[in-house]
């Protein structure tokens, strides 16, 4: 380049206003959608409410979690519901030990206990990720059309293993992980920002995680660069499973019940949770950070306007407006940034 | 004025719109304010809603859960936190108390379907059996409630059985499919729901065929008003309307001054609605 | 198979190569791109490796990489034979390569892209700070400059292929591979590469050098092997050929070196004037280059020549003269009357046509046919009845201009993706060329063309001034804007800095003016 | 540039046989799974039962054919199912004259007939599209979030228009669309079919079918190469919303009715479909062809599964299964081929 001094830098000591407020639209949105809220309706900001909120958004958050991983690759899983609804249901006949006692109720259950419980939903979230992903990297199945299919088989799979019905009572060791409090703090909001916090960790500063940004953002080269793309590929899908499993071992412990039609709807709410947050469905670009906003803005929405006490019909097409807004709004900011 | 929370599986059944408007109906003309909840056919979302609700500060719930056991936790909260709870047309026996229980059985609507089959066709039948979504627990109970009554009687086949999940279009091509494949048409088709009976009619009028029972589910006006024109042979009624009244005013009255239900769990009996005793549905004025 | 032509020339008996390719053929669907081809390196050498658009160079390497398998053929190191099956073996064998086609993730930033795959940290955890400090080590020896931290995305060509190299270097290696790293490249850079290709040479690492310019073999390398058609054409030292020699081997014919204009322009209208652009680089924006006062006119038939080192605001303002970019301010001007462009569409209206400065991102389909690539600006050209495309129209079109340009492709029906670089350049001036514009702008015309088809497209835009046609070349090959242009502008950081008729100027003269910083009338 | 003639030559004379199942694998799979349901179930074949299938398919297969032009573009819209209730509900409406006579049966409807009707159905399909082709290219908010918007917006738009419940009963001229045969071809079947020669030949033969390629192969060059990629953009989703409201007046004629919650769930069926048909995801690659046979597949799929009475939940997993089987056949086919 020139020896003279370069035109690329920035004057670095005013400050950065637009950097600012691109870098953090989707927050600064669920801000003002949260002041919004709070003026018309004043117990939206009581604390109790708020956990109401944070608790509600743990389940769909621990799977943008994991989807975060998947977009941040430019794939896709639209099989998490379905995948959720099988692992939890196994997680429920292996804390009830067996599916003879499926309705007893109470304490003196027979199984397994929840450790066990908690494994098997993971083994078979893990499970289920991997055959997908190897479905994925092996045949060049776009994921798309892998976790449709797997959306369908294990949905299937659910039905059948529990002859359509749910599974439910589990002892009091077990529902804590759903429905008890550390403090003033729900055990679903912990796990769910502990995992956040160890995904984004995982994400910025260990190799693995620069390595999916990597193949996300240009596959071919990350092939050329000497990357194992097929694993780090299929090894997404088996975080994407690991959260389903986590996620349905919550979720059961919550509703103290599993069902086979448990999730239905989640891939649309959870991808949406992610790319509100500003992840390129593309690939190589999104943070968790931008996930758990992206999640508290859709449970947000959805708690707030039942405190309001909105008309149903009417809050489909306020929520449908506002997720919207949310990303415009985002995209808006950043074109100021590049622009200038 | 004081707020109830009313709250109903899902809007986007008619069934369901029905029960709702009969709710906030009767909170308004007991002098209270009606909170909506929608619970989108999810239980964790109809969960959050109670929490909101709890949270919002509501004197008392009225609800129809999504999912009996997935929402006793939800409900085994707001007891806990001193809100009366009435339950309707599903009920959560895992709560203790739980102020009362209006209902009426799904199961007992299967078995309704069931036993005018019987009725229709005592020299046995070959049937078509269109089940509700996969997993729901509508759609099991009320075809539980089916084979409860038909399962030990040889007579009576079901030849034919596939879920058409609750949707006309489904009920439409699957029982398409159905006389595609049956080496000869079924004396009857039962449906769990009206939709699906619906579109089961529009295929078996496609294909000219007649002597054919439909029975459907839910006492919709659009079924009754197919009933009294022959299109549909019957439909069940399980009174939502009254059940949601009797449900609000049981609720009302232990919130104005305590008084108790005299039994905590009233069931109505599910009645199937045919052309000879129309005027016992409810909803029959809204057909014109 | 016929048997190969081995044009090579008898080695001495004591030259032990270092690596050593031989009988490597390679098939795609329709095209036999290399035919029993053998290829040798010694060791410390640079060595040239050249041939026409389409001759199987870039092929060849990607096979040494480990990019692609050979249908046949063997692969020896040290006199020992081994097989790269993937990319990481040929990089653990210290072969590593920096690929004609840009392999870097756009939102990493520079030092995640020099260091992907070898992250340096501990086991689990990167350490950015060190891969940044790494970065900013190697990028001040090849003269990048720019933060480590920055996204790729926001850097222009040139930086991109300097991040490459970076990547490069980076690595340890006994053989570096590079398929064109200059073709991106203005002239101080490509010194700056020179520079650090000797020095590696003097540590005993060799350099595979594949180029089109090639004044750069007689400048730096050894030794070359010449392909034609995808077979040997030709292989020996570098001091013992000549040019004539070299573009023999690579043509099979004599070809005259550069095209020359004889003065032939005469004044005539103006056929695009531009007054006063002006863009500023807002707070936020750190990347943008700025525009100044960019004022100049082209006449009808006159070829203009912008040069400029990498930044100097030439693709900036061809950009912005075409709509592709905003203005703060500034007047376009075509024939005589003041134009509202507001969008490429709007140019091609007014009869602008803009050959990008990045054909893979700004003008190849690479996913559909050539037909449909070269034909996409000119549908006015061969509409049929009614919305319809005349199918027989675009086939004479295509046709057509595989004829002028020498295209080298099996069909029209052929993917662009599966052309060689060179040619699909060829496709893209093609395209503009169709629209028979006025004003027709060109960024790099030439990279990557080899030397033949250099000629060609230089007699082609000729022959365009010639008709009527105000052609504006943007090149960063100074050789280039001399032979062709009758007047020459020159630019430096967003401002015009000269403005000299193109006969009787020389290197020495732009290069003055490129450099300084006071704007000058000529 | 060589005299020398080019190394580029194929050997023309041979049969491709690699090339060719390449090019119909999707239709290849389709016969063999045919085959194989006629194999079990002799009755698959009847002539009646095939036209079950088409006429089944041809709603869906309308969706289709308007999603191919939107994944074309390296777009998605998932609002097809809603936007669908939405129009056939705005139908139902007009051809009834109201919403008074919601239920009424039979011939006697006092409505605008159904020419209005269509129209409607039709024009709210095309406000639907225009709208998010609009937000899509102007606020530059990436499709899937503008469409998973819209999906939620005309939900409740249907459900509030109808409050929740159906409207039916429309008069013979009106259900003739859905339920009408010409010769014994049902009427969908032949609205398809058309549709589809229709889609064909505006994607091979004209201008603006070119351009749909080159905007979903590369927008920037194409926008450099003069093209309106957002007129283009924007025009495709308005073609999604004229087939929404073609099939939406369509499902209204054959189910009699028109219902909010028609249409749920067909996002991923019609998105499918086009993808099993061989189109890329990632836009600038498919053909309506291939949109037809992936179609038909996913019909086919469904009725033989029904006609063979296999348990609805063992119907889900294979479903998914053959789904996946069916694109890896495809992608194992095409890279034969480029293998040589
Ligand atoms: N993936 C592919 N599929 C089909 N044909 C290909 C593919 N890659 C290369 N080819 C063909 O192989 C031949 C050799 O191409 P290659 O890229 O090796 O040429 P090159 O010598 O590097 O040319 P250039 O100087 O233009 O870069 C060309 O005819 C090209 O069209
Ligand atoms: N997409 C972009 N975003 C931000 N900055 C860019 C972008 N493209 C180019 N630049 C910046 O523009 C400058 C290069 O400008 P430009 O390409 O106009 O120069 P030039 O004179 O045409 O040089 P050359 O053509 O030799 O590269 C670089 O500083 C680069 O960082
Ligand atoms: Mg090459
Ligand atoms: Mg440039």
């Amino acid at each position: 380049m020139s020896t003279t001094g370069s035109p690329a830098k920035a004057t670095d000591t005013s400050f950065d206003a637009f950097g600012f407020i691109a870098r953090f639209a989707p927050l600064i949105f669920l801000l003002v959608l949260m002041a919004v809220f709070a003026i018309v309706e004043p117990r939206f900001l009581s604390s109790i409410n708020l956990f109401n909120v944070m608790r509600q958004v743990s389940i769909t958050g621990l799977l943008a979690i994991g989807m975060t991983f998947v977009i941040l690759t430019a794939g896709i899983d639209l099989s998490v519901g379905s995948l959720l609804a099988f692992a939890g249901l196994v997680a429920a006949a292996v804390a009830k030990g067996g599916m003879q006692d499926r309705f007893t109720v109470g304490d003196d259950a027979v199984g397994y206990g929840w450790q066990l419980a908690a494994l098997a939903a993971i083994a078979v979230g893990l499970a289920g990720g991997y055959i997908q992903g190897f479905a994925i990297t092996r045949f060049k199945v776009p994921p798309f059309v892998v976790t449709l299919g797997g959306m369908s088989v294990f949905r299937g799979a659910a039905l059948l293993f529990a002859a359509g019905g749910p599974i439910s009572g589990f002892d009091k060791a077990f529902t804590w992980w759903g429905q008890g409090k550390i403090g003033p703090v729900p055990v679903p909001v912990i796990i769910f920002l502990v995992a956040a916090i160890v995904a984004h960790i995982v994400l910025r500063y260990t190799r693995f995680g620069r390595r999916v940004y990597a193949v996300g953002g240009n596959p071919e080269a990350a092939r050329l660069s000497g990357l194992n793309v097929t694993g780090i590929i299929c090894s997404v899908y088996v975080i994407m499973g690991f959260f389903a499993g986590l996620g349905a071992f919550v979720l059961a412990a919550r509703l103290n019940s599993a069902e086979a039609v448990a999730g239905t709807g989640y891939e649309l709410t959870v991808i949406a949770s992610v790319v509100i947050g500003g992840t390129s469905l593309f690939g190589g670009a999104g943070t968790i950070f931008g996930t758990v906003v992206g999640s508290l803005l859709i449970g947000v929405l959805l708690n707030g306007l039942v405190l309001m006490n909105v008309s149903s019909y009417i809050q489909q097409i306020i929520i449908g407006v506002i997720i919207v807004l949310a990303v415009a709004f985002d995209t808006f900011a950043k074109s100021r940034r590049k622009r200038g | 004025a004081d707020k109830i929370l009313a709250s109903v599986p899902g809007l986007s059944f008619p069934f369901f719109v029905h029960m709702m408007n009969a709710f906030k109906a009767e909170i308004t003309a007991q002098g209270y304010e009606a909170v909506e909840s929608d619970g989108q056919v999810s239980s964790p979302k109809q969960t959050a809603d109670i929490e909101a609700a709890i949270a919002q500060g509501v004197k008392g719930i009225v609800i129809s859960p999504n999912e009996v056991d997935a929402m006793a936790p939800a409900l085994q909260q707001a007891v806990e936190a001193g809100i009366p709870v009435v339950t309707v047309d599903r009920r959560v026996p895992s709560v203790e108390g739980i102020l009362a229980h209006i209902g009426a059985d799904n199961v007992k609507g299967g078995e309704a379907q069931g036993n005018l089959v019987k009725q229709m066709f005592p020299d046995g039948a070959t049937i078509v059996n269109l089940q509700g979504q996969s997993g729901a627990s509508p759609a099991i109970d009320r075809n539980k409630g089916l084979h409860n009554v038909l399962d030990g009687d040889a007579k009576y086949k079901i030849v034919f059985e596939q879920t058409a999940g609750f949707a006309r279009d489904k009920g439409l091509a699957v029982t398409e499919a159905a006389l595609s494949g049956l080496a000869e048409p079924p004396k009857v088709i039962v449906a769990a729901n009206d939709d699906m009976a619906l579109g089961a009619m529009e295929a078996v009028k496609a294909r000219n065929l007649s002597g054919i029972a439909i029975i459907g589910f839910d006492a919709l006006p659009e079924a009754l008003a197919q009933v009294r024109d022959g299109g549909l042979t019957a439909t069940i009624e399980q009174f939502p309307g009254k059940q949601s009244a009797l449900g609000v005013q049981t609720l009302t009255a232990f919130l104005k001054d305590g008084t108790k239900p005299a039994e905590k769990v009233i069931l109505l009996t599910p009645v199937a609605v045919t052309k000879d005793n129309l005027n016992i549905a409810e909803r029959l004025g809204e057909v014109k | 198979m016929p048997p190969a032509v081995t044009l090579m020339q008898t080695e001495p008996a004591e030259f032990a190569p270092l690596l050593r390719m031989s009988g490597i053929s390679k098939s795609f669907p329709g095209v036999k791109a290399l035919e029993s081809v053998d290829f040798a390196v010694g060791a410390g050498e640079i060595h040239a490796f050249l041939g026409e658009n389409g001759a199987g160079k870039s092929t060849l390497l990607k096979i040494l990489s480990g990019a692609q398998a050979p249908d046949t053929g063997t692969i020896s190191l040290d006199g020992k034979a081994t097989v790269f099956a993937t990319p990481q073996d040929a990089q653990r064998a210290g072969i590593v390569t920096i690929y004609q086609e840009f392999t870097l993730a756009p939102d990493m930033s520079i030092a995640e892209n020099v260091f992907v795959g070898r992250e340096l940290g501990s086991r689990f955890f990167v350490n950015h700070g060190l891969m940044e400090e790494e970065t900013r080590k190697i990028s001040r020896r090849i003269g990048l400059d720019r933060e480590p931290s920055t996204r790729v995305r926001d850097l222009a060509v040139a930086e991109q292929q300097m991040v490459e190299i970076a990547r490069a270097l980076s690595m340890k290696s006994r053989i570096i591979v590079m398929d064109e790293p200059t073709s991106a490249l203005s002239r101080s850079e490509v010194e700056k590469l020179f520079t650090i290709v000797r020095g590696l040479k003097a540590e005993g690492i060799s350099t595979i050098f594949v180029t089109h310019r090639l004044e750069e073999v007689f400048e730096i390398c050894d030794r070359y092997t010449v392909l034609r058609d995808g077979r040997n054409a030709g292989a020996g030292r570098v001091p013992e050929t000549s040019i004539e020699g070299i573009i023999r081997m690579m043509v099979g014919r004599d070809v005259g070196l550069l095209a020359h204009r004889q003065g032939s322009f005469t004044q005539s209208e103006v056929a695009l004037e531009v007054k006063g652009l002006n863009r500023k680089r807002k707070a936020t924006d750190a990347s943008a280059i700025e525009l100044h006062d960019v004022s100049f006119k082209v006449h009808k038939g006159e070829i203009l020549g912008l040069a400029g080192l990498v930044g100097a605001g030439r693709t900036e303002s061809a950009r912005a003269i075409f709509g592709a970019d905003p203005l703060d301010s500034g007047e376009v001007i075509v024939g005589g009357t003041p134009a509202r462009i507001a969008s490429p569409s709007d140019a091609i209206a007014q009869g602008i046509g803009l050959v990008p400065e990045d054909r893979k991102q700004q003008a190849l389909f690479l996913g559909l046919a050539i037909r449909t690539n070269l034909s996409m600006a000119a549908h006015d050209h061969i509409s049929g009845w009614g919305p319809f495309i005349s199918a027989a129209r675009e086939t004479a079109l295509v046709e057509d201009y595989r004829r002028k340009l020498n295209i080298r492709m099996t069909s029209g029906e052929q993917l662009v993706g599966n052309l060689s670089g060179g040619n699909q350049q060829k496709v893209v001036l093609a395209r503009w060329l169709a629209l028979r514009p006025n004003v027709l702008i060109v960024d790099e015309p030439t990279r990557g063309i080899d030397v033949g088809a250099k000629v060609e497209v230089h007699n082609l835009l000729i022959e365009m001034a010639r008709e009527g046609i105000a052609v504006i070349v943007i090149s960063s090959e100074l050789p280039e804007v001399l032979s062709l242009a009758d007047r020459i502008v020159t630019m430096r950081e967003g401002r015009v800095t000269g403005n000299v008729p193109g006969p009787g100027a020389t290197q020495e003269q732009l290069m003055t003016l490129m450099t300084m910083s006071a704007p000058k009338a000529a």
